[in-house]
């Protein structure tokens, strides 16, 4: 956090300053690990191990937060008979496909909901399709709020024996086995982490993508989530899990997502095999208690935002215009589809995959095979220039003069040249005025997207195709010498207006009945009252710790999510040190420094009656309340790919046995197995040590924002290798010389920095060399500095859920000296694959 | 004026009893010095484009040109601070080696061309319409799909809510469904 | 990692940051540095040498001189104006007077011995307004003493240990060497039979200079080293044996005009290496950390930390 | 006059960001110092100097990394300021030591004079430069911009009999914690600059950071220096007297 987020961790540092005890876990000694109270060295691609000891720590002491657990999470709801772990199948959920690699997510349901459980597809429609949008946390259609349970918590197939179980095998003795921290190390950890949870303390996870770029990521989280349920930790101020993204608005670009497999707010995207209509989609996308329960409301505010008025109630507001998914049309399939030369065009707007996405190889192969490419960037990044000093230029793989490729570079607006919201990774949105007009042929990607959006349906005629187009709402004042189209027009669509075109106060108001729309179901507010809530900056002095006042946080303003937890379920203050949000019997009201996270009027006493929908649903006891049951979940019955609960596998490319289970790597990870693709094997004595990706403070991702720039450049001109200095002994490499790092994929080279921050791990009777490699070098970019791409080793392998690849945990062979050029790099790498 | 140029000489300046290190050796420039943000003609509130804690920044702009972007010392989220990254912001957005121009490349060209902004526009305008056309898929497996898989789109993280709403808005108009984002990355 | 071992000063184990020197060297450049300190020494001892023989009477000789005086101070503003980073404000070294700075006193004073020595030099040429050219070459001959000396307290009023630690012997070492110049030089350009007092001076100063090196070095210790090794190892056993031996010469060369234009050539070329040499080591002691560091450390250990006295 | 400003930078909050090396480039306009990899970890830019002005330092040690943002000390006897010839260096109403670039001649005196090794030429342009504590922000009431950057407030300015007294404060909370090896590095006025500035709170010997262990300013001795010089200017005058007399 300090190497990545050094503003954010001011106040990591201020705790520290009054007593907070800091831990940092991560493969890679960086500038964190320098300033808190423990560094603990763990073994890329284990966390699972970790946090799992924890979790058993926790269970077998009876450390959970009781009342707590109890009453906010699923602990005591009871599961279906047909499940079985991972305990009995040696590593598997029950309802796994080894044929298709999938599992079949039926049995992990709770008890009872045998309703319409998910059907997907690509051929077997009950397959957990991956990438799946946040609905799922409805359960399903066919559930209840209140499945059985038994508050015991003595059921054997209650959620919390089945942890228990779960669990049993995570122990302090596998941690240093598989993660390399001793016993002693996790003791202090342990007792730091659950002496700090409970009524007047709490404990905050903080990750970042060390624990999203694996094939099992998504259940790092999960981890994380159940040990901070258990201990009380979610919905409370100081709790929590946070996410610490890399992006000035990657939350937002989540939130109203250029992803493909979302509509905003976390809405599915229509499946062609899974969809017919509105209802039926509607249908199948989640149950009916829960705040998901609302989501035809959405889903019509955002189709009439859209179609406007051609949107109406007999044509299901135009929901035959949304194009169908049939299976995964992300970023990887997508490069794997220009390869094969079915993706003609490319957009690629301040993104620079050839240096910044797993296997750049495959990236610019990809490239290279295409009719046309569009690049908007402040620089002409790699992505732009491929064609003529890619590394595949110099091995011959690739000639200028035959690639057909034409290549459009669009110069950008930077961020002062325009207006508009970043959205943090606080959920926080935030307007930014526009300082001064871009210059020369430099303009936003508002005015690229709107003025090609208007050439466009000039070419298009009324054709059935074209009328998703010609009918689509595009008309935004445009302002200025360049005509831009007004940003806070567009803010205004997304935050929502009734029938009468005022702006909506609160996402409560979304009506089902085509009577509102709005862009953004969750930022909907953000325009309340005509007001731009984003732009408002009351200083920080005039208000309280929380700053209601300063931007706007999606939904509702609510600066912690789910803070009814924050009190306890009679609504009092689960201490006095930790009062946050909490009942007011007098006033009848929710009262707290922030925005409740629950009707405002609701109390605790509230119990819903028999067939009540969406929020009626849910008691006032249940805090979790975009659940169709209203609880944490600390066992997943429905919703993820490749487990209802995290276990630990072992990355794609390992050299150490999975000693938990007789499964190596997760089940349901998908591989990507072609030509362009190939994975180091598993154990391989040829590539024998670690690698892992990192960031430095100094430089900006794939460089292009700060590599050109001459005051960020010169503080780390050059790629580096950070190595300890017995592995440093072991191959021959000198600090400051230049090494090379092999594997499957490429080679490539870079300056040493032999250093004892870098310890080998040792690791029952093997000892593990772990290399770290910050990735922001690539050939070109303007960079003032430049040098070989890091994720050119990496591999594409990815997670099941949210197919993020696999580039923090991944093996490799390290040999002193620079590369070979040419041809002579091909023929290493042919060596090294045949052994 | 030579009386002017006599009276601020430090010597002289000396034999009249001032210090020959302090202010008897300042400078008319010295003298001057204000910082420069005071001269600015305006001044916007943005927030810093490189990570996501959404540090709060002030752009200074004087004669239309960026004179300092420095931390909001209001903002709750930064206090007015900011990291190397940010710090860097001006040179981000003023540095010489930024690309401000269009460039095109012609398939099989071996270099850069130039090209105009509204010529671009056209071009690629052409070229969606076009690709749309040639691999527009009505029906996959008998499902109705509406869609082209043969249009894509990579986003970074650093692009405006309204950028990423009106890019959405339009590709999932279009049938383009590939629309992808480093969020996923 | 950051801690070193010296071959040379088993005792001296200290620590630095990457080996990197704490002071900044010495940025001036070669040749024109020393060139001028040569210079000015010169011109500085000759215009001395040229007060004085007018007061004895030695017109031949104060001519020489004068015109040396003149000609040294001249080549070495100039080389000194060159050394500037911006030669093109070499008049702002006139805009304060510090006698904090040996910098500033030496501009005022090069500036007062250059416009004395030219009118000086231009009477003696011309013979025109012989009075004033006799008082500007008299007052010459005071500003000349501080010409010759007040480079030394130039170098030693720096951080570089070797040179601020030898701030004692210095103005010998440069006074000795600038005597012995402004006579070897003298003896170059003026007839054997009047040049007696000059050849005194070159190898008195050759004396002065020699003996003066050999006592710095002595207590300078373990500081000294840079004069031992390395270039200015090798510069400074040069100056020595050009000094000691054109010294000899110089008194040993009787008649033999060959012999006293080798004696005078000798010291000369000693001079000039002694400024190199002492420059040399300057910088050398400069970019070692160990010479900043063990002697404040030892300071610190014994004890003793430095203080300033309130001002 | 105004009250004597400072620094103090609080290594041990110090997070190795750079945020200060880069602010400081971008509000006084400093060019950058060359991109070399010089593998002393994450230190590129290797020291104080005419394009650096201020200079973070790592230092790995056995179980810990150092980082140290170092900067001008702005001492009490400032040897550069002493020594200075033209004048372009002074002394400011807030007590800090700046350089006027418009009237250096770049003779390079200050270079050897300063005990730190912080100013230098900038071979460019001819000229000495050195961290100015941004003297045309503080005359408009703001702080310097690397104070002001510093995410963590490991860079604390302010007047600088507070700093010192808020620096005392920490280093004893600091040694109840067991910290025994925090220490103030230069804040004390009867050391050998007279007392710096911009003063440190270290967590081991000085030279370890770079930073000489008991500097001393050059000019103390200047009156012992010109006495020498004296003896020495007579002695020549003497001496060559003699060389007559003897004839005569």
């Amino acid at each position: 956090m300090a190497e990545c987020h050094p503003v954010g961790y001011q106040w990591v540092m201020e705790a520290r300053e009054r007593g907070a005890k800091v831990f940092h876990i991560d493969p890679r000694f960086s500038r964190t690990s320098a300033t808190v109270d423990r560094y603990l060295q763990i073994r890329a691609g284990t966390d699972i191990v970790l946090i799992g000891a924890l979790i058993n720590h926790v269970l077998t002491n009876g450390l959970d937060f009781r009342e707590y657990v109890l009453a906010y999470t699923n602990a005591a709801t009871i599961v279906s008979e047909e499940f079985r772990d991972t305990e009995d199948l040696d590593g598997l959920f029950s309802g796994y496909d080894p044929e298709s690699g999938r599992y079949d997510t039926t049995s992990w349901a709770y008890e009872g909901d045998t309703g319409k459980t998910e059907e997907m597809s690509e051929g077997d429609p009950r397959h957990a399709e991956a990438a799946g949008s946040d609905s799922y946390g409805a359960r399903g259609a066919g559930s209840t709020a209140t499945p059985p349970t038994d508050p015991t918590l003595s059921h054997p197939r209650c959620v919390y024996q089945i942890l228990k179980r779960h669990f049993s095998r995570y122990t302090p003795e596998r941690v240093a086995e598989l993660c390399g921290i001793s016993p002693e190390q996790f003791a202090e950890l342990a007792e730091a982490v659950t002496a700090n949870s409970g009524r007047e303390r709490t404990t905050a996870w903080v990750y970042s993508v060390g624990w999203t770029q694996h094939s099992v990521g998504v259940q790092y989280i999960r981890s994380a989530a159940i040990l901070q349920l258990l201990l009380g930790n979610m919905g409370r101020p100081g709790g929590g899990i946070m996410a610490l993204r890399g992006h000035a608005s990657i939350q937002g670009s989540t939130d109203i997502p250029t992803l493909f497999n979302l509509l905003p707010g976390y809405i599915a995207m229509p499946h062609a095999h899974r969809h017919d209509g509105l209802d039926h989609y509607l249908d199948r996308e989640g149950g009916d208690t829960g705040w998901w329960g609302n989501r035809r409301a959405y889903v019509v505010s955002l189709l009439k935002a859209w179609w406007g008025d051609g949107a109406t109630e007999e044509n299901d507001y135009r929901f035959d215009y949304l194009p169908r998914l049939t299976g995964d049309h992300g970023h990887y399939a997508t490069v794997m589809g220009q390869i094969d030369g079915k993706v003609k065009g490319y957009f690629v707007v301040g993104e620079n995959p050839a240096v910044g996405s797993a296997n750049g190889k495959a990236q610019r192969l990809g490239l290279a095979n295409l009719d046309w490419l569009v690049v908007r960037d402040l620089m002409v990044v790699e992505t732009a220039s491929f064609w003529k000093d890619a590394p595949e230029i110099e091995t011959g793989e690739l000639r200028t003069e035959d690639i057909a490729t034409e290549v459009f570079f669009m110069p950008a607006a930077s961020h002062v040249e325009k207006e508009g919201t970043f959205t943090n990774t606080q959920r926080l949105l935030q307007w930014r005025e526009k300082a001064l007009d871009p210059p020369d042929d430099c303009r936003s990607d508002l005015w690229f997207y709107y003025h090609l959006g208007k050439l466009i349906r000039q070419r298009l005629g009324g054709d059935g195709i074209d009328r998703p187009v010609m009918e689509l709402t595009w008309d935004y004042p445009e302002e200025g010498r360049h005509r831009d189209p007004s940003a806070e027009a567009v803010l205004r669509e997304i935050g929502g207006v009734d029938a009468d075109g005022r702006p909506l106060a609160s996402l409560r108001e979304l009506k089902p009945d085509g009577s509102t729309s709005c862009g953004c179901w969750i930022y909907c507010g953000v325009y309340a009252d005509g007001v731009n809530q984003a732009a408002r900056r009351k200083p920080r002095g005039e208000q309280g710790p929380v700053a209601p006042e300063w931007g706007w946080a999606w939904p509702a303003n609510r600066r912690i999510l789910y803070n009814r937890a924050s009190a306890d379920p009679e609504g009092r203050p689960w201490s006095e040190r930790k009062k946050y949000v909490y009942w007011d019997a007098e006033k009848g009201r929710w009262t707290g420094p922030d925005v409740p996270d629950f009707e405002e009027d609701k109390p605790p006493s509230y119990r819903p009656p028999e067939g009540a929908k969406a929020q009626d649903a849910l008691a006032g006891t249940d805090p979790f309340i975009m659940q169709s049951d209203g609880k944490g979940w600390l066992y997943v019955p429905s919703g993820l790919a490749d487990g209802p609960l995290p276990a630990h596998y072992e990355p794609q490319e390992s050299p150490i046995r999975n000693t938990l289970y007789g499964r190596q790597s997760n089940p349901a990870r998908r591989t990507i197995d072609r030509p362009e693709n190939p994975y180091n094997p598993p154990l391989s004595s040829r590539f024998p040590y670690v690698f892992t990706t990192s960031r430095l403070t100094e430089h900006h991702t794939a460089g292009g924002m700060s590599r050109p720039l001459p005051y960020l450049a010169e503080l780390q001109p050059a790629l580096f290798c950070e190595v300890s200095p017995e592995l440093a002994a072991e191959v021959g490499l000198e600090n400051g010389g230049w090494a090379t790092v092999v594997t499957e994929r490429t080679a490539i080279e870079m300056r040493v920095l032999v250093t004892g921050r870098v310890r080998p791990l040792r690791l029952g009777g093997t000892t593990v060399h772990q290399i770290v490699m910050p990735y922001h070098w690539g050939y070109g970019g303007g960079g003032l500095v430049t040098g070989d791409v890091v994720n050119d080793l990496s591999p594409i392998v990815l997670d099941p859920n949210v197919y993020i690849q696999e580039s923090k945990a991944g093996t490799c062979d390290i040999l002193p000296g620079r590369r070979p050029r040419g041809q002579a790099l091909l023929a290493l790498i042919e060596r090294y694959r045949h052994g | 004026m030579a009386g002017g140029w006599i009276s601020r000489w430090p010597v002289v300046r000396q034999l009249q009893g001032e210090d020959g290190r302090r202010e008897a050796a300042r400078s008319r420039r010295t003298d001057a010095l204000r910082p420069r943000v005071e001269e600015a003609d305006t001044v916007a509130r943005s927030v810093c484009p490189y990570c996501a804690v959404g540090c709060g920044q002030l752009v200074y702009v004087k004669d239309g040109k960026v004179s300092q972007i420095e931390g909001d010392p209001d903002s709750p989220i930064s206090r007015g601070r900011l990291c190397p990254k940010g710090s860097a912001s001006k040179q981000l957005v003023t540095h010489p080696g930024r690309q401000t121009h269009v460039l095109y490349r012609r398939p099989y060209g071996t270099e850069w061309e130039r090209l105009d902004l509204e010529t671009a526009m056209d071009m690629i305008a052409d070229r969606v319409v076009r690709t749309r056309r040639e691999t527009w898929e009505q029906t996959h497996d008998g499902k109705e799909v509406r869609r082209t898989l043969g249009i894509a789109s990579l986003g970074g993280a650093t692009l405006d809510n309204e950028e990423n709403y009106l890019m959405k808005k339009l590709y999932t108009a279009l049938g383009a469904i590939q629309v992808e984002n480093q969020a996923r990355i | 990692m950051p801690r070193r071992r010296d071959e040379m000063v088993p005792d001296a184990e200290f620590r630095s940051y990457y080996g990197q020197p704490v002071i900044k060297p010495p940025i001036w450049h070669e040749p024109h540095m020393p060139t001028y300190l040569y210079l000015g020494g010169l011109s500085g001892a000759a215009s001395t040498m040229a007060a004085v023989a007018r007061l004895s009477g030695d017109r031949r000789l104060e001519f020489s001189s004068r015109l040396i005086a003149f000609a040294g101070g001249t080549a070495g503003a100039a080389f000194l104006v060159a050394e500037l980073g911006r030669p093109e404000r070499f008049l702002n070294m006139l805009r304060v007077f510090k006698t904090s700075s040996p910098m500033s006193v030496g501009s005022w004073t090069l500036a007062a011995q250059g416009g004395l020595t030219a009118v000086g030099a231009a009477s003696a040429v011309t013979g025109v307004l012989p009075l004033v050219g006799d008082a500007a070459s008299l007052a010459s001959g005071v500003t000349g003493t501080l010409m010759a000396t007040y480079t030394a307290v130039l170098l030693a009023d720096t951080a570089v240990p070797i040179w601020h630690e030898g701030r004692r012997e210095l103005p010998f070492l440069f006074a000795g060497s600038a005597m012995a110049s402004a006579g070897g030089m003298a003896m170059l350009t003026t007839p054997r039979a009047q040049a007696g007092p000059a050849r005194a001076a070159t190898v008195l100063g050759a004396a002065v200079e020699t003996a003066a090196g050999a006592i710095m070095e002595r207590r300078l210790g373990m500081l000294s080293e840079p004069y031992h090794s390395g270039k200015a190892g090798r510069l400074m056993r040069a100056s020595r044996v050009l000094t000691a031996g054109g010294g000899l010469l110089a008194a040993v060369a009787g008649r033999s005009r060959a012999l006293t234009a080798l004696s005078g050539l000798a010291v000369t070329a000693g001079a000039l290496c002694t400024r190199f040499a002492v420059l040399e080591a300057g910088r050398v002691s400069a970019v070692d950390p160990k010479y900043t560091v063990v002697p404040q450390r030892e300071r610190l250990d014994a004890g003793r930390p430095a203080s300033v006295p309130g001002r | 006059m105004a009250e004597r400003m400072g620094f103090f930078t609080d290594t041990t909050l110090c997070i190795g960001c750079k945020a200060c090396e880069v602010a400081c480039k971008e509000w006084n306009d400093v060019p950058d110092d060359g991109f070399v990899f010089r593998a002393t970890s994450y230190d590129n830019t290797g020291a104080l100097g005419a394009d650096t002005w201020r200079h973070v330092a790592f230092i790995e040690q056995d179980s810990r990394w150092l980082m140290s943002s170092d900067v001008c000390k702005h001492c009490t006897h400032a040897a550069c300021l002493d020594v200075c010839p033209t004048g372009a260096l002074f002394r400011t109403e807030f007590d800090t030591v700046v350089v006027q670039s418009d009237v250096c001649n770049g003779c390079g005196y200050c270079v050897p004079a300063c005990p730190y090794g912080v100013i230098d030429r900038r071979e460019r342009d001819g000229r000495a430069w050195k961290c100015t504590m941004c003297y045309d922000r503080l005359r408009g009431g703001l702080e310097p911009a690397c104070a002001k950057a510093c995410p963590t407030k490991s860079i604390q300015f302010g007047p600088l009999e507070e700093l010192r007294v808020r620096a005392e404060e920490r280093v004893e909370r600091l040694h109840a914690e067991g910290m025994t090896e925090a220490r103030l590095y230069g804040e004390d006025p009867d050391n050998g600059v007279g007392g710096a500035g911009a003063f440190f709170l270290l967590l081991d010997e000085p030279e370890t950071y770079g930073l000489p262990p008991d500097p001393v300013v050059t000019t103390r001795d200047l009156g012992e220096m010109w006495r020498w010089a004296g003896v020495a200017a007579f002695g020549l005058a003497g001496a060559l007297a003699a060389c007559f007399l003897r004839r005569s």
